[in-house]
């Protein structure tokens, strides 16, 4: 969706500001927030792209005008009113109300934390096919706008730019933001020129690239 | 908005934080010792010393320089650094005509196995916006002046590919061994938007 | 400049929710903003171009986050302080603390509203030339990104239309908002294809049309 | 945010707005009795009444339906209704086979001398951001549904053009006169966002 989570080449956001000695977290409600989402998370009752979604989807005036553990809150506070953790009526009071919903698994414990974290979670997957580009290929990249979850970015769209990377199959995450299931399709890293996206006034000594599905890309 | 504003804002948003998180332990979904063991590993044991390890070996070691830009992912594995957020990586080199930088314009994708988690301004809408559009400027800011006839190759991290940026080696380095020379290279360094510290210096 | 104005495309802000039997005015501050702003830029130290790109400057995250008289509120007091009417001390306490500055003319009265009003400030202006394009010509627009003022948005540019109106030269905003005078450019509405602007998925009997001067537009 | 929040920010609001204009007052800058008839300008005298003449006009004089297509700005100063926002009027004519809307994505033109000024949803984020990719989509909010074979065209009015839709005549009117055919025409059928009232009923 052309959400306000889509933010490559807008303006007016200010100077970029970065914080001397940063800690990890700022305070206490920082650290739940984090490890609350991934806790949660943990049930596999979301996936990390329907995740996305419900940040991206909040209003744009809000996600703008958050911090971003407050914009994972208020994404948390949906998926799990959303899938049956909890009602909005529980989150406002912080009391039980329902009885917990039945879970797909025991909770995470400490001890497990370790293992799961060095596991992650690959998204790559078996070739739907052989792959329709390689190296060197020159590729157009598709207008679409979706109100479903695209990582076709606005400013990547409708441009030409060349194939310098192919990672396999990976989940797809235009299906799997939908619960669609992982819909596997050839990722590839694609070059692009800086005049290309942004216009002739650019350096033309400078590149983006980006990683992009093939269903978002054409033969140029 | 005033600075008060904002205070109280955060101090609601920490209230309601608070009752979220009594409620899900109270309802048996969390474990509060799960919950503390997750915040301590990315505050204490998983953070960008990761990668410095990565760097200096590949300062030091032609022949893991050459396994980490053909298969990072596997070459970072041998150190130990895997897992969650650094499943798929690729390992981009700053050299004299190329210099590499890091973003995610759509939410805060990060390689968290080398790096740790990403400081306040990598997700925030300044960085996200400019990487992308008005690299130069945004190294400006962090006081990185590249040449014009430099390449300035930005990586906007779409997919579940994460990208570490091997920083150039640092003149006055050539003796240093593996240890001393990671104690040169910054967070920064490997995001794109700083250099490695030159022997003697310090910095983030 | 491609910031929180440039709404066009984007998506996450809401239904329309139009408001039954709507005032022209909720409550005399909006009274208040709107005859300030006009009574302030009848002294002609800003532009109307000026003046809007006053508004779209706004961080984002406050742009959104505003009704649409706080954005003309917050406008206005940037452009006061900028042309010397008035200093942040004297906006943050409403008391006077500088004198008043010179004015160009004298301030405007009841009685000379209508006249005013009715005269209007047209935007036409002596051709600086023949015109490009006629009417029944293919169009494509400028890939541009520029920091300054345009009107050109977004989901405009790259993109191949038909001329369907000449209009004559008109103020070329881009210079104006930046002060460097009228610069007159030949201005022209052009027709687009939905599916063109947005993918190929949309209506084909649709079609958006713009308002845009020859410099954003080259030959397709 | 909550409701409670938003009135404590409008109510903030207002008192800064009065403490701009007793600055300003003060300051020599403005004349009260100016600011009170700029106020009542347009809320009492400038509205979209006028446009519905111009519309009712055009319904019953093939020459000046004529005339306010191809020149629309003389056309409807011949009716009294000129100047500030108006300066440069087009007007555009519903058929079976085509509906006109107009927005202003980037800001919120709008025609003043015919239609008074805007509403707040006509210079909302959801009306400027959905006018021009989902024009279906929003006039079905409003009620309206239009055949999916008629050509819907959105006039974004991106320079000093301003837009006037002039609506379909609604059957049953064929008798009416001007005075009658006006009270027909509402302000949303000359945005484009709705349609001329039957005759009998009422809306905005």
């Amino acid at each position: 969706m052309n959400g306000a989570q889509d933010l490559g080449g807008t303006m007016g956001h200010g100077p970029v500001n970065p914080e001397l000695d940063e800690p990890v977290f700022h305070g206490d409600w920082e650290r739940q927030v984090f490890a609350l989402t991934l806790a949660m998370g943990f049930f596999g009752q979301w996936n990390i792209d329907e995740g996305r979604f419900a940040r991206e989807s909040l209003p744009p005036a809000q996600y703008l005008s958050s911090s971003y553990y407050q914009i994972w809150f208020a994404a948390l506070c949906k998926l799990l009113v959303a899938n049956g953790f909890a009602t909005d009526e529980e989150l406002a009071s912080g009391k039980q109300i329902m009885a917990p919903r039945s879970l797909p698994r025991k909770p995470l414990t400490a001890g497990e934390i370790p293992l799961i974290l060095a596991k992650g979670g690959p998204a790559d997957r078996t070739e739907p096919g052989p792959a329709k580009f390689k190296v060197g290929d020159k590729i157009h990249t598709r207008n679409i706008n979706p109100h479903t979850h695209t990582r076709l970015a606005r400013y990547l769209r409708d441009r030409t730019g060349e194939i310098v990377m192919v990672h396999g199959a990976h989940v797809f995450p235009d299906s799997s933001a939908q619960g669609l299931g992982d819909d596997p399709q050839w990722l590839y890293t694609v070059r692009f020129s800086a005049r290309v996206l942004w216009g002739d006034d650019r350096n033309p000594n400078d590149h983006v690239h980006a990683d992009l599905w093939e269903p978002y890309l054409v033969a140029a | 908005m005033s600075k008060d504003h904002d205070h109280s804002e955060l101090s609601e948003t920490a209230l309601r934080v608070k009752a979220l998180e009594s409620l899900l332990i109270e309802k048996g979904y969390v474990d509060p010792a799960a919950l503390d063991e997750l915040v301590d590993t990315y505050e204490t044991k998983v953070g960008p010393r990761n990668g410095a390890r990565v760097v200096a070996k590949a300062w030091s070691d032609p022949e893991y320089r050459k396994w980490l830009i053909s298969d990072a992912t596997a070459a970072i594995a041998s150190l130990g650094f895997a897992g969650r957020q650094g499943e798929h990586m690729v390992a981009v080199e700053n050299t004299p005509n190329v210099h590499n930088m890091v973003v995610c314009t759509l939410c805060s994708c990060y390689p968290w196995p080398v790096l740790g988690l990403p400081p306040v301004w990598y997700k925030s809408a300044p960085y996200r916006s400019r990487a992308v559009i008005d690299p130069r400027g945004v190294l400006a800011e962090f006081g990185v002046k590249i040449d014009e006839d430099t390449e300035v190759r930005v990586w906007d991290s779409t997919a579940e590919i994460r990208y570490l940026v091997i920083p150039m080696r640092p003149t006055g380095s050539e003796d240093m061994k593996e240890d001393e020379l990671a104690a040169l290279v910054t967070r920064d360094s490997m995001i794109g938007t700083g250099m490695a510290l030159k022997p003697g210096a310090v910095g983030r």
